[in-house]
């Protein structure tokens, strides 16, 4: 009985479950719980996956795991985890300062398990119309998550997320309907062909090229619409920075880098069928677009979440610009760059919330000069996830930043990857500036800290602390679970 | 009773798609919100019908008349019931100066048409029933995003969003054949039912904080 | 052995000669200007006046200010050392070229800037902020002008130069010695405070910059500071004279030799103080800010030098 | 001593920086436990340190030729290599002399520090700064270069910043972080631009091809576009880590704000790191040079020179002065290693080798005198509370001993004579001088003018360190601060006192440090030690030419010392029956001289402000106000200050268009959800007819 229907039925139960619990404590127990074993079950799928067959199927190759989903499964279950720790005390210290109702709460411990659960059903799932239809379902649990508050402007969010979000999926469908179609025309005897994606892959050579072209078209669009790829990125920053800190940082975290994941099984099917230079440039010029169009806008933000979701936008530009550089080196590097930005992205949210609740502002000029003083272990921990989120060396981003650079320049694209540095740059000094204005020196407003000191503090060490330990010592299984998910990326099978 | 002969039903169905690309057009220039409802609902029982004609020409499609039935009872009658219940509660009856008036905006879809045509061009060559379907759908999916950018109104937006969803369920139904396998199918259908009823929620909430359903007062989060 | 005693001698040598060449000098000059002047032996007077004298030291005043007369005659010696005055090779040319001999030149002014800012008077702080302007600016001149000699001779020793410039080739009119001359003669102004630059007999507070740094010396340290002025003047103005006009400089060291280039080099000296008083008495002070642009002028002559060392080959 | 291979002492070098830099994390609580093991970790390192660099620059080829593993790295490419050879064993020299001085230093300035600021953290980040700039110095593969580099970036930025409370040193730590990030940048280009050419040599894109062995055997076989566009992208990298003039704005900022042995460290090591990169990368990989590398890097050592020096005498801040200096001096290096480029393109190897002496000489020179000066300042900063001369004065009397070291200093950095200044300013003019020779196009030229600037340099330096020791120390005290000042206690003395020794030492005997230089050009150049350098069995310094110039600062200090007994002798015959009267300075028979009557610093640079108007631009104000008769002033406030050329005309008007763009590209997100569906639906079509 392989993890495999687990990973998916434990989230989604304790979701119903917490429909029933009434106590706060005891939903928080739950999600905590559901995201625990979600991430041993994956790190027991990962022997699974080493051997020989080097795929983990189920129920007759409905639900298909190989590297890249294990891998993928591992970085979903480990945010969630994170963020679940962190929305205990979020959550009541919200309640004290009657921001949020009971009853929104209980709603946001309902959606996230099922908004993981979708998650990991569109990694897992190996038909192309069910990870369609999962990708969806996280949407919409997503909305509503987006929509706890109620501000205006977080309906304003939570409407611009789904509007976009929706009609993002709607041409990714149209996508998907069309690969099945070129695939449809091509039956053989076998009768009606499988939507399964390892299917599809072994008949990709014969599949009319012209068809695949639009599809993998409508796909880019439709799911980098999800991914918050450049132009179509508008609905990011509003949802990201609307959220509550524990749902924005499972969105920054991973939720975009499971959209991203979708669009590159189509893009390795895209490259099987018709060569790589077709999809290749595409998630290139994409990628380098987003970094482009997130710099200026790092440079003169002016409030906190809103600066971390642009970041995040440029990461996603980078790793999809490290799969767009289409070698071995810059895709390792893209996957290595995807874990250690999963590990980043939520610190530096739950340390933004952490300082929200404090100054009741996230305007960095309000914020002002002196948080070292008024949250010492926030602001030390928004200084280490801030100087790793910018690339500084003691932590791994620096690491895969650079093994994307080496991997452009081995592979001749030399003016993209100097293009990419640029940008990295920009983003470098936009966030160093931004953060160094609020972190050291005096507080100018005495402001009363009435979160205790340790608030959420627990959930931001566990993190940061696993970024450290995987920055200097990387564990083998992680290292080739890395190594042949950026095989599969490649093309081999 | 025997299949009917090929010809006919890829005449029915050229002709239900063409109904469709009509409503379509009507959407577009029609003001009254109800109307459009309806319009949608009229949209939604052509697609239906083009299900049942496609299951019924081919004998091994049985669960193409699966997702007919569905097409039938949720988007024909159970989706324009709760948007209609939607509209009276709020009693807003008038839509708002669109962006463009009806003869641009018809100009428009007149080249997203053209633009369609092209797009499907070179699939059409197979042979497949209703073999220039597909030129509608794409067209469908089109106009839909023009009236999504054209209206003010939240819940025209959410209209629109269904009509694109139409232009996708007619591609797949013109494309592959024997439509899509049925666990598929399904799964697109509660996503969409449930999208509504979210949409739904969102509308309701936007119409308490902000007193109007007018999408342009959405613009605080700005840079 | 005979190195110690060529030190002594030229020490001696040095320390006679330098107040004799200041009194010609002054007498030169009110011999120009009509009047009768002092006798040409009237430093030494002067000296021997101070050196008996009692000394008042400012109450500001702390070591640097005790130390700075000693350090200056001794820097000043030094760089007379290097100097090849009568015979080529110099007491200390092993150990030191023009390069050192510039260095051990602002080593001393280094000094008595400090000693004039000791004792916390504005005087003092003015001298010493003027003198170490006019000799930054003077220094690019004075070093590219040495550079010109020593590119065609080969190497900074001063006495290579001297053995170069006794070579056959070395024409005296060649025009990058003329041009290096004119350049180094206006330095020459400016290093020993002379009329353009400074005026060194007047106690005025606006014109004097040497004098107003030794303003708060007196008794013995002022001896030293007066003396080893005129031993930089003396240096300075054999490093003109020989360096450009070498005849009767005497190649070995026998008592005849030295003895007739002694006499030879006391007479170029004449001449050449002679042409320095003519400037004095036909010009008058320079403004301060005026100073810079006499000296860039040196600098021009110096690069034109330098140019013409291998433009007119 | 026990024959312990260099390698081993390197690595309990770092191990005793790592050490220190944990211990006194661990002891944040206890200030005085955390100095200590915090300094005194630094200080065993240092030891260390000094041990294996002498170990292998004197222990022949073999010596520090391994390459080690410090630990087996996890990331694929990266390699934690370290290979102590003759180049970086001489840069590890001057960080350990340097570290040795400032830990001693650091006991007593530390406890300054008690109760206000946090001396664990001090201690930290000085010994994690110390350690990455050790292994900068190491490194043998480009990847961990990088890592360290950063660090030590980080480290230093953290010290800076240290004492965050107010605006300036914030804005200080930022601008040189970014700056300094950006320049990283430049080097990641250059060096992936070598892995690239490597790479494709060896086949492989492996993690050899980062290692410097590979950019060696790539020597000159790069193609031309690629080498000249590596070595501008050197040129900016590591130009802004050594503080070149265009690159120059942060460091007159960074250095003054950081505690006063941070800053020492800073100006006397990290700008070297700067340094060293240039002449890996010139030296060693990029093979012979062509002949406008040479012209590029004279030129802009000599710009960097000139403005630094004429920069820092307009400064009355005194540690922003000692911090121009520092880029004057780098400019002075860099005149020594553009020199020795151009002879290496005329195929002069016995004058590359001098020229790159002098340089590399020059550089432990500058690193031991401007950590003494800044020493210095720290410990008048720490008797006094302020910066500002003006503020200062009379301290000679009340701090004796940092008077002595501080003029010390201050001879040292104006080249004169005794002292180790003078030597190294010598070699860079010998060699100047020597280039006349070398070729016969115009370029020739450049080296007596640079020359000439140089001397400019020089005295313009005599000037600004007259006024700096004159105002600070000299007269009368100008402040209540001033009058109250104490000496500094003996740890930091002991810290100074060392510097001090190392700067006669070096002054006095060149020849015998010069011998080190051997292995160093036999790496660099392929030339040993040129024959005519060392003469007169160690007395002189030559310039290795036949009849060239030689000097002997020993000579000249002996023979001085003869020369004593003229004054003396003239004190027996006249002066024995003459007194010393104590009395008031001449006031022209005012009522006394006041404080405010002295010189102040500004009034001391006037002449030169005048002088250089064109330069600087002065601009000053002044207000008075009067009661009745505009005649009697009751008060008067005087203004002056003069503009930052490159600050005011290049760095601001950059940065406003930069951010100008920024915010008109903001308007991308302007909120209307019709615009963002647009933005999608054109970018649909546009795929669409890409597609078609």
């Amino acid at each position: 009985m392989t993890p495999l229907v687990p990973i998916l039925v434990v989230p989604a139960a304790a979701g119903l479950l917490c429909l029933l619990l009434r106590s706060q404590r005891a939903m928080e127990l739950a999600n905590v719980l559901a995201f625990a074993v979600t991430l041993m079950l994956s790190v027991l799928l990962l022997p699974a996956v080493l051997q020989a067959p080097y795929v983990v199927t189920e129920c007759n190759e409905f639900f298909r795991a190989d590297a890249l989903s294990v891998w993928m499964a591992l970085l979903i279950s480990a945010v969630s985890l994170g963020s679940s720790l962190y929305a205990g005390r979020y959550f009541q210290r919200d309640l004290a300062a009657r921001a949020v109702t009971p009853g929104r709460v209980k709603e946001f411990y309902v959606l996230t398990p099922l908004f993981s659960a979708g998650m990991f059903l569109v990694v897992l799932a190996n038909n192309l119309g069910v990870m369609w239809f999962a990708l969806e379902a996280t949407a919409l649990s997503s909305v509503l998550l987006v929509a706890i508050y109620n501000r205006s402007t977080s309906l304003e969010a939570a409407w611009k997320y789904v509007i976009l979000g929706s009609l993002g999926l709607a041409l990714a469908l149209f996508g998907t309907v069309f690969t099945y179609a070129a695939a449809i025309d091509q039956r053989s005897a076998a009768g009606l062909p499988s939507f399964n994606w390892s299917h599809l892959m072994s008949m990709a050579g014969q599949l009319d090229p012209r068809m695949i072209k639009l599809a993998f078209v409508f796909v880019l669009v439709g799911y980098g619409t999800k991914a918050g790829l450049a132009p179509m990125h508008n609905w990011l920053p509003d949802a990201h920075s609307e959220a509550p800190s524990p749902t924005s940082a499972m969105l920054s975290g991973v939720s975009l880098k499971v959209a991203l994941y979708a669009l590159v099984r189509f893009h390795i099917l895209t490259t099987a069928s018709l060569g790589s230079s077709f999809s290749q440039t595409l998630l290139l010029v994409f990628g380098l677009g987003s970094m482009c169009v997130a710099a200026p806008f790092i440079l003169v933000q002016s409030n906190l979440k809103r600066l971390l979701a642009y970041s995040s936008l440029e990461h996603m530009g980078l790793i999809c610009a490290g799969i767009g550089l289409n070698s071995p080196i810059t895709i390792f590097g893209a996957l290595l760059h995807m874990g250690y930005h999963a590990l980043t992205k939520p610190v530096l949210f739950f340390a933004a919330g952490n300082i929200h609740q404090t100054c009741h502002t996230l305007q960095l000029r309000r914020i002002g000069p002196g948080m070292a003083r008024v949250l010492p272990l926030t602001a030390l921990c928004l200084g280490l996830a801030g100087a790793a989120a910018v690339g500084l060396p003691p932590f791994g981003l620096f690491f895969s930043e650079v093994t994307v650079l080496s991997g452009g320049f081995a592979s001749g694209h030399t003016a993209a990857t100097v293009l990419l540095l640029a940008a990295i740059l920009a983003s470098f000094c936009g966030i160093l500036y931004q953060l160094t204005r609020i972190l050291p020196g005096e507080p100018k407003v005495a402001r009363s800290s009435d979160a205790a000191p340790l608030d959420g503090v627990p959930a931001m060490a566990l993190m940061l602390g696993a970024l450290l330990v995987f920055s200097v010592w990387l564990p083998a299984p992680l290292l080739e679970v890395m190594r042949q998910a950026a095989r599969i990326i490649g093309g081999a099978p | 009773m025997k299949p009917p002969n090929p010809e006919f039903a890829s005449q029915w169905i050229t002709l239900l798609a063409a109904g469709m690309l009509v409503v379509q057009l009507l959407m577009v220039v029609q003001r009254m919100l109800l109307t459009n409802i309806r319009l949608f609902a009229l949209q939604s029982l052509m697609l239906a019908g083009i299900a049942v004609i496609i299951a019924f020409s081919h004998a091994s499609a049985t669960h193409v008349y699966w997702v007919a039935g569905l097409t039938l009872v949720g988007k024909v009658f159970v989706l324009p019931w709760l948007l209609s219940r939607q509209v009276r509660r709020i009693q807003m009856e008038h839509e708002i100066a669109p962006l463009l008036n009806a003869s641009a905006s018809m100009l428009l879809c007149g080249a997203f048409t053209l633009l369609g045509y092209i797009v499907a061009r070179p699939f059409t060559s197979l042979a497949r029933l209703g073999n220039n379907t597909l030129g509608v759908a794409v067209t469908l999916l089109l106009t839909g995003f023009f009236l999504m950018v054209n209206r003010r109104k939240a819940l025209t937006q959410v209209l629109a969003l269904l009509t694109v969803e139409n232009g996708v369920m007619l591609a797949a139904v013109a494309l592959t054949t024997y439509g899509m396998p049925l666990v598929v199918e399904l799964g697109i259908f509660f996503d969409l039912m449930v999208a509504v009823m979210v949409l739904g929620l969102l509308v309701y909430r936007i119409r308490e904080t902000f007193s109007s359903m007018d999408v342009s007062k959405l613009s605080q989060l700005r840079g | 052995m005979n190195t110690a005693l060529a030190i002594l001698l030229q020490t001696l040598l040095l320390l006679a000669l330098a107040p004799l060449i200041s009194g010609c000098i002054k007498t030169l000059k009110a011999k120009l200007q009509n009047r009768r002047g002092p006798r040409v032996w009237q430093p030494y007077l002067d000296l021997l006046k101070f050196l008996r004298k009692d000394m008042v030291i400012s109450e500001h005043a702390s070591w640097v200010f005790r130390v700075m007369p000693h350090a200056l005659l001794l820097s000043t010696l030094l760089a007379g050392l290097m100097m090849p005055l009568v015979s080529v090779s110099a007491p200390l040319s092993l150990f030191g070229g023009v390069l050192a001999f510039v260095g051990l030149l602002a080593l001393g002014r280094f000094f008595l800037a400090l000693g004039g800012l000791d004792p916390a008077s504005a005087f003092g702080g003015m001298g010493s902020s003027r003198e170490m302007a006019i000799a930054a600016i003077a220094e690019p001149a004075l070093m590219l002008a040495i550079f010109t000699v020593a590119i065609k001779a080969g190497s900074t020793n001063l006495s290579q130069m001297l053995l170069a410039a006794q070579a056959p080739t070395w024409q005296l009119l060649n025009p990058a010695h003329v041009l290096a001359f004119a350049a180094l003669f206006i330095v020459l102004l400016a290093e020993t405070g002379r009329i353009p630059v400074d005026n060194p007999a007047t106690h005025l507070e606006l014109t004097m910059i040497h004098e107003a740094m030794i303003l708060e010396y007196s008794g013995r340290y002022l001896a030293l500071i007066e003396w080893s002025a005129s031993v930089k003047q003396l240096v300075l103005m054999a490093l003109l004279v020989n360096l450009f006009f070498p005849l009767g400089i005497a190649t070995d060291l026998n008592a005849g030799a030295v003895g007739l280039s002694l006499l030879w080099f006391v007479a170029k000296l004449l001449v050449l103080s002679a042409l320095v008083v003519l400037v004095e008495t036909t010009n008058a002070k320079l403004r301060l800010f005026r100073v810079p642009d006499l000296l860039s002028a040196a600098f021009i002559l110096a690069t034109l030098a330098l140019l013409s060392t291998f433009l007119f080959q | 001593m026990v024959d312990l291979p260099p390698s081993t002492l390197l690595q309990c070098a770092l191990c005793a920086y790592m050490g220190g830099a944990l211990g006194s994390l661990a002891a944040l609580r206890r200030e005085h436990l955390a100095s200590l093991v915090g300094f005194g970790g630094a200080t065993v390192a240092s030891v260390c340190g000094i041990g294996a660099a002498l170990l292998a620059l004197t222990g022949g080829p073999a010596a520090g030729a391994t390459t080690f593993e410090l630990w087996p790295s996890v990331i694929p490419a990266l390699r934690l290599g370290v290979k102590l050879d003759p180049l970086g064993a001489f840069f590890v020299l001057i960080v350990s002399i340097l570290a040795l001085a400032l830990s001693v230093y650091s006991f007593g300035y530390a406890r300054g520090f008690y109760g206000r600021k946090n001396v664990g953290l001090l201690g930290a980040f000085y010994n994690a700064l110390l350690l990455a700039t050790t292994l900068v110095f190491v490194a043998s593969n480009a990847f961990f270069f990088l890592i360290v580099w950063e660090i030590m970036a980080l480290t230093a930025y953290c010290l800076v910043s240290f004492e965050h409370k107010e605006a300036e040193t914030r804005n200080a730590g930022v601008l040189f972080f970014i700056m300094s990030h950006l320049g990283t940048g430049c080097l990641i280009l250059g060096f992936l631009l070598l892995f690239q050419a490597a790479g494709q040599a060896l086949g492989s894109y492996g993690p050899d091809a980062y290692s410097f062995e590979s950019f060696r055997a790539l020597g000159s076989n790069l193609s031309p576009g690629r080498r000249d566009a590596a070595f501008l992208l050197f040129l900016v990298g590591f130009g802004v880590k050594a503080g070149i003039v265009p690159l120059h704005i942060w460091l007159p900022a960074a250095h003054p704000v950081a505690p006063s042995n941070a800053s020492a460290l800073l100006s006397g090591v990290m700008i070297k790191t700067g340094i060293y990169g240039l002449t890996r990368v010139l030296f060693d990989f990029l093979g012979t040079p062509p002949n406008w590398w040479g012209v590029t890097v004279l030129t802009i050592g000599t710009i960097s020179a000139v403005l630094g020096v004429l920069y820092a005498l307009m400064e009355h801040d005194l540690k922003r002065l000692l911090a121009y200096h520092s880029i004057e001096n780098i400019g002075i290096i860099l005149m020594g290693l553009g020199a020795a480029l151009m002879f290496l393109h005329t195929d002069h190897p016995v004058l590359a080798s001098l020229a790159l002496i002098a340089g590399l000489y020059h550089t432990i020179n500058h690193a031991i005198f401007k950590a003494l000066l800044f020493l210095g300042a720290g410990a008048v900063l720490h008797a006094t509370h302020t910066r500002n001369m003006e503020e200062m004065g009379g301290l000679i009397k009340r701090m004796p001993k940092t008077a002595f070291f501080f003029l010390m200093g201050a001879v040292a950095i104006s080249a004169l004579p005794p002292l180790n200044g003078f030597v190294s300013e010598w070699l860079t003019y010998q060699s100047l001088l020597q280039g006349f020779g070398t070729t016969d196009s115009l370029v020739k030229l450049m080296f007596p003018l640079s020359g000439a600037m140089l001397a400019l340099t020089g005295a313009l330096a005599a000037a600004c360190f007259v006024k700096a020791f004159g105002i600070t120390f000299l007269g009368q005290p100008r402040s209540e601060h001033a009058a109250q000042a104490r000496e500094a206690s003996p740890t930091m003395l002991l810290g100074m006192g060392l510097l001090t020794a190392a700067c006669v030492f070096l002054g006095l005997f060149p020849t015998v440090f010069l011998t080190l230089f051997g292995p160093l050009t036999q790496q660099l150049l392929g030339q040993p030690l040129p024959g005519r350098l060392i003469l007169g069995n160690g007395w002189v310094l030559g310039n290795t030419q036949e009849l060239g110039g030689t000097v002997s600062t020993l000579g000249i200090v002996l023979t001085g010392i003869c020369l004593l007994p003229v004054p003396l002798v003239l004190w027996l015959f006249f002066g024995r029956r003459t007194q010393v009267r104590i009395g008031p300075t001449w006031d022209c028979g005012l009522r006394g001289l006041t404080p405010h009557m002295q010189y102040s610093a500004t009034g001391f640079s006037k002449p030169l402000r005048m002088i250089f108007k064109a330069l600087f631009r002065p601009r000053r104000e002044v207000q008075r106000e009067y009661d009745y008769s505009p005649y009697f002033a009751t008060t008067l406030r005087f203004e002056s200050h003069i503009e930052e050329a490159f600050v005011t005309r290049l760095y601001r008007p950059l940065k406003r268009s930069i951010l100008l763009t920024s915010r008109r590209m903001r308007g991308l997100q302007a909120g209307s959800i019709q615009a963002y569906l647009i933005y999608i639906f054109v970018t649909l079509l546009l795929l669409l007819i890409f597609a078609l």
